[in-house]
């Protein structure tokens, strides 16, 4: 019946399984050695996920490093669901950018939704409520029928879902381009505002204390779904479309509202989001980051489906879902609080002292391996690099000055770009203004969201001119970070900090490599320059088509502090008569 | 002239939170012997006689009416008088 | 004036409608979750937008079979004021509080934008302190804003004086640019743009926050005048 | 337990927005011969054996599932094994 579990050890590794899993040679080798033995079928998936890209960055690691990542306000870097900056008065900012690229070329609706979806669960999982979304959209030129559908259902699964809960959809930006044809790119942001001693952390502390699941129950869609963004699209692709998941927006309202008040209860430890990898990464990284151990009972784990193998149930990516760590015996104030909200809450297991990841299922035990192993032991590569020859050969170009003979027409021409043009098609379809704290709507350089109950508002923005960084990856990533920079200061707030999201194509790829080093050199080196740490961030590799990669795509999104709503400027002309200056070089 | 009746339902295992929430509903209004409730398209075609009618519906099905990641389809087709 | 602020599971405009009534008007206002069957104790019943149990079957129409319905219903017939927006006003339709029903959108989107209204009448309740023809400028953000109803049921609206509010430019392709509909009585009032959206310069206009202070300016003259 | 198939179609009279721009769809794909189409609902109960299943699956199709302002509404009804 479970066959997967009938699968032998031996057989794992003399037919290369692992390899379908996308596991290498050397990467199965090394976790023979952390296990002292080989793997069963269950653990091999749940080191192939955990040991993806996705998951793991075991290609951008190193460069990540990088990026300046502190200053006095922030109060969470890197590392959690999502980084927190303090903006005074015991309130704070919590934001993050994720991208959906891979599911939303093959599904575009639910790919585009279930990305915000998920940067949302991102954000209410440290306790926060979310306040705003932005976007950053990429397709191909829009002439052919399939961009522009692409297209169209992009932006509808971004507004279904974002509408739906009720948080306004702000900002963004879309840029058309042939190099993103067969590869969509969509990422989605969040911004989150908390009361700094609400801030919850995705720990698994207190041994005894138990391990408490909240939400959709667990179906097979999404299997494999971290494995799948960590590859190229091939035709093939279309054969792994089951992983695409199925998004369910009223679900995930009644979740950060469930959620919200289940961080006032003090019997919570603990929460985390079930994102990629789902139970696999959510439970092995808390229980990492926390020192300590967790045993679950997978036939506890509620299923939508018939008959799930605990691999199945580990890597599944079924949505809103979340991992709670509670305090033993106080699970049933957890579910009193859930169950308000339609939702039900239970136990699977418990947090224990040695730090292993341990399943049980069916009365035995299917999985065994340690949680750092799993977290933090992934492989790190230090991938080749290599000037690409285009670059060489521009930089020996004399600089290229437009003759411009007819300056009426070339603006006309210009506005005529799709990339240029009014993107109001796009926005008008989100709900900007829901939660009445909208203060800037698209349209301008940078949203705007009031802090209710201060003076205080909150600016956000989007930025990435790809082709700049195509034609010199490190004075365009600088580009990109001065650029959202200057969106925030003409609206009249500080830079504070900023998320970003690495769009590349494959690590493999030398010439991609070093696109992605020089890239991440420019972005630091404006960072360290305008003092806006990075706070939380994505990465997205293996973005390409027919062996053709996408230009490099390092999106910003850049968060900033207006002290006074009276500071609050807009992009439009005010009045008849007013003076304008132009200010720079 | 033929009415076809194309029937576009979830794939199984697709997640249908449609029909989770009205079997809720019909729940609530105490019509709890309602155990599973799947949420479809109905798309009916008036389409004019042309050859190879099926093979052109399977066409339009695969091409636009349903997406076929997420959703099976299955018709009927009657002969219509307008 | 004590407001109730009925919360069924996917609302969202619930927090938006109580800021507007509690911190822009300036009165009192609770939420009342669905599930409760008494509204008595209140003066005003409202139906926030949002989208009530995802609207996936129609919008509004779980929303409208839940059990505090029942409790509107009674109000209503008391004479007390009850606006729904956006979901609230789909609710309301579904119940059948309201004549007609909601349908997609034309452009098969969703639309979030400032739009012009006219006021119809000034005769009402909600509308007594706006001018008669007035446009004022209050947001909509709805996918299935596209109001609905057969001619006889258009003719009635008409002959009762229901229309308060339509649309200087028809954004969804409601029938005769209708807006907001009221019933024959004049106690409960359904319309698609958010006034609770447009009580606060801030955030752009204040043309709504007018239809909250005409409900209280009534229902403080009926109340001086019945005690 | 049986299989209710219900079919809920928009009244005659009634714009059907989503049925003209698929039919548009259609047509720029070159599938001309489809002169028109309607976009309704199709929902699939699993239903528990009980007394009076028809007088209960009216009751639900006019209470919930079917608007009788825009929307009609038939059903078919089949024995299931699950
Ligand atoms: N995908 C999107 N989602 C929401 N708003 C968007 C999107 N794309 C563009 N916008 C909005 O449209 C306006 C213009 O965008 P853009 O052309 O990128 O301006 P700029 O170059 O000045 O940053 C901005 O206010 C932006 O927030």
């Amino acid at each position: 019946m479970y066959s997967t579990l009938d699968i032998s050890t031996d057989k794992i590794e003399q037919d290369q399984l692992y390899k379908e899993m996308g596991l290498s040679d050397d990467e199965f080798a090394s976790i023979k050695e952390i296990l002292g033995r080989k793997p069963n079928y269950t653990e091999t998936g749940l080191f192939s996920v955990m040991w993806s890209e996705h998951c793991s960055y075991k290609n951008s690691k190193s460069l990540l490093k990088k990026f300046p990542t502190k200053a006095p306000h922030v109060l969470q870097g890197p590392g959690e669901g999502a980084g927190i900056i303090d903006i005074g008065e015991g309130k704070a900012v919590v934001f993050k950018i994720e991208s959906h690229n891979h599911p939303s070329a093959i599904e575009p609706y639910q790919g585009a939704a279930t990305g915000v979806g998920g940067i949302l669960r991102d954000v209410f999982s440290m306790g926060a409520r979310p306040i705003a979304l932005l976007n950053s959209l990429r397709f191909g030129e829009l002439t052919t029928e399939r961009v522009k559908y692409l297209f169209r259902e992009v932006v509808h699964g971004i507004s279904g879902y974002g509408n739906c809960v009720g948080v306004p959809t702000v900002g963004g930006e879309v840029q058309f381009d042939a190099c993103y044809e067969g590869n969509p790119l969509v990422n989605a942001m969040c911004v989150g505002i908390i009361d700094q001693e609400d801030i919850q952390k995705g720990i698994a502390t207190g041994i005894g204390n138990s391990v408490m699941y909240v939400g959709a129950p667990t179906g097979r869609d999404g299997i494999h779904g971290a494995t799948f963004a960590s590859e190229e699209l091939s035709d093939s692709s279309a054969s792994k479309r089951p992983s695409v998941q199925v998004g369910d927006p009223f679900m995930e309202k009644l979740l950060i509202e469930a959620c919200l008040e289940i961080t006032q209860c003090d019997a919570l430890v603990g929460m985390q989001d079930m994102g990629a990898a789902g139970l696999t990464s959510s439970a092995s990284e808390m229980a990492s980051k926390s020192g300590t151990g967790i045993e679950m009972r997978l036939d506890e784990v509620p299923q939508r489906e018939q008959q799930m193998t605990p691999y199945e149930l580990m890597l599944s990516e079924s949505q809103e879902r979340m991992l709670l760590i509670v305090e033993k015996g106080r699970e049933r104030e957890i579910e009193t609080i859930v169950e308000k909200y339609g939702l039900s809450a239970c136990t699977i297991g418990e947090v224990m002292e040695e730090q292993v990841l341990r399943l049980q299922f069916a009365g035995e035990t299917v999985a065994e391996v340690p949680v750092d192993a799993l977290a933090e032991e992934a492989p790190v590569y230090y991938p080749e690099s290599k000037e690409p020859e285009y670059f060489t050969t521009f930089q020996q170009q004399p600089d290229y000055v437009p003759v411009v003979d007819n300056e009426e027409e070339m603006v006309l021409q210009l506005l005529q770009q799709s990339t240029i043009a009014s993107k109001e098609w796009v926005y008008d379809q989100y709900d900007t203004m829901v939660g009445t704290n909208t203060v800037v709507t698209p349209g301008s350089d940078a949203a705007i969201v009031r802090v209710r109950g201060t003076e205080k508002a909150i600016a956000m923005t989007t930025d990435c001119n790809s082709r700049y960084i195509y034609l010199d990856p490190e004075t365009g990533g600088k580009i990109a970070v001065a650029e959202a920079a200057r969106n925030i200061v003409c609206s009249g707030a500080k830079p504070m900090a900023l998320t970003d999201c690495l769009n590349f194509g494959s690590p493999d790829i030398p010439e991609n490599y070093w696109q992605m080093a020089k890239t991440v050199d420019g972005m630091s080196a404006a960072c360290n320059q305008l003092t806006t740490p990075v706070i939380s961030g994505n990465v997205s590799l293996y973005n390409g088509s027919n062996n053709q990669s996408i230009y490099p795509t390092p999106v910003v999104g850049m968060v900033g502090l207006v002290e006074k709503l009276d500071d609050i400027t807009q992009q439009a002309f005010q009045q008849a008569g007013d003076v304008i200056y132009l200010i720079g070089e | 002239m033929f009415k076809v009746k194309v029937f576009v339902t979830l794939k199984e295992g697709v997640l249908d939170p449609q029909g989770k929430a009205i079997q809720q509903s019909l729940a609530s209004l105490s019509y709890d012997e309602v155990e599973e409730v799947r949420v479809g398209k109905y798309i009916e075609l008036m389409v004019e006689q042309r050859e190879e009618l099926e093979k052109r519906i399977n066409e339009m099905c695969d091409q636009l009416l349903a997406n076929p990641v997420i959703e099976d389809y299955y018709y009927e087709i009657e002969e219509a008088v307008r | 004036m004590k407001f109730a602020v009925v919360v069924f599971p996917g609302s969202n405009c619930d927090r938006d409608m109580l800021h507007a009534i509690t911190d822009a008007l300036q009165e009192e206002a609770s939420f009342v979750w669905h599930t409760e069957t008494d509204l008595s104790p209140y003066d005003g019943i409202l139906l926030p937008g949002g989208f009530s149990h995802g609207d996936y079957l129609r919008s509004g129409a779980m929303g409208a079979t839940a059990p505090i319905m029942q409790a509107v219903k009674q109000e209503a017939a008391k004479g007390k004021p009850v606006l729904g927006v956006c979901n609230g006003f789909q609710i309301l339709l579904e119940a059948g509080l309201l004549p007609g029903a909601m349908l997609r959108n034309e452009s098969l989107s969703f639309i979030c934008r400032n739009i012009g209204i006219k006021v119809r009448r000034n005769n009402t309740m909600f509308t007594s302190k706006y001018e008669q023809g007035e446009e004022i400028i209050l947001p909509i953000a709805h996918g299935e804003g596209n109001y609905f109803c057969d001619d006889q049921t258009y003719e009635a609206l008409q002959r009762n004086n229901q229309i308060l509010f339509t649309y200087s430019n028809n954004p969804n392709g409601s029938v005769q640019d209708i807006a907001g509909i009221c019933n024959e009585r004049g106690n409960v009032l359904g319309m698609m743009p958010h006034p609770e959206r447009a009580v606060e310069s801030l955030l752009g206009s204040t043309d709504g926050l007018t239809l909250f202070q005409s409900i209280v300016s009534n229902w403080r003259e009926s109340h001086v005048l019945n005690t």
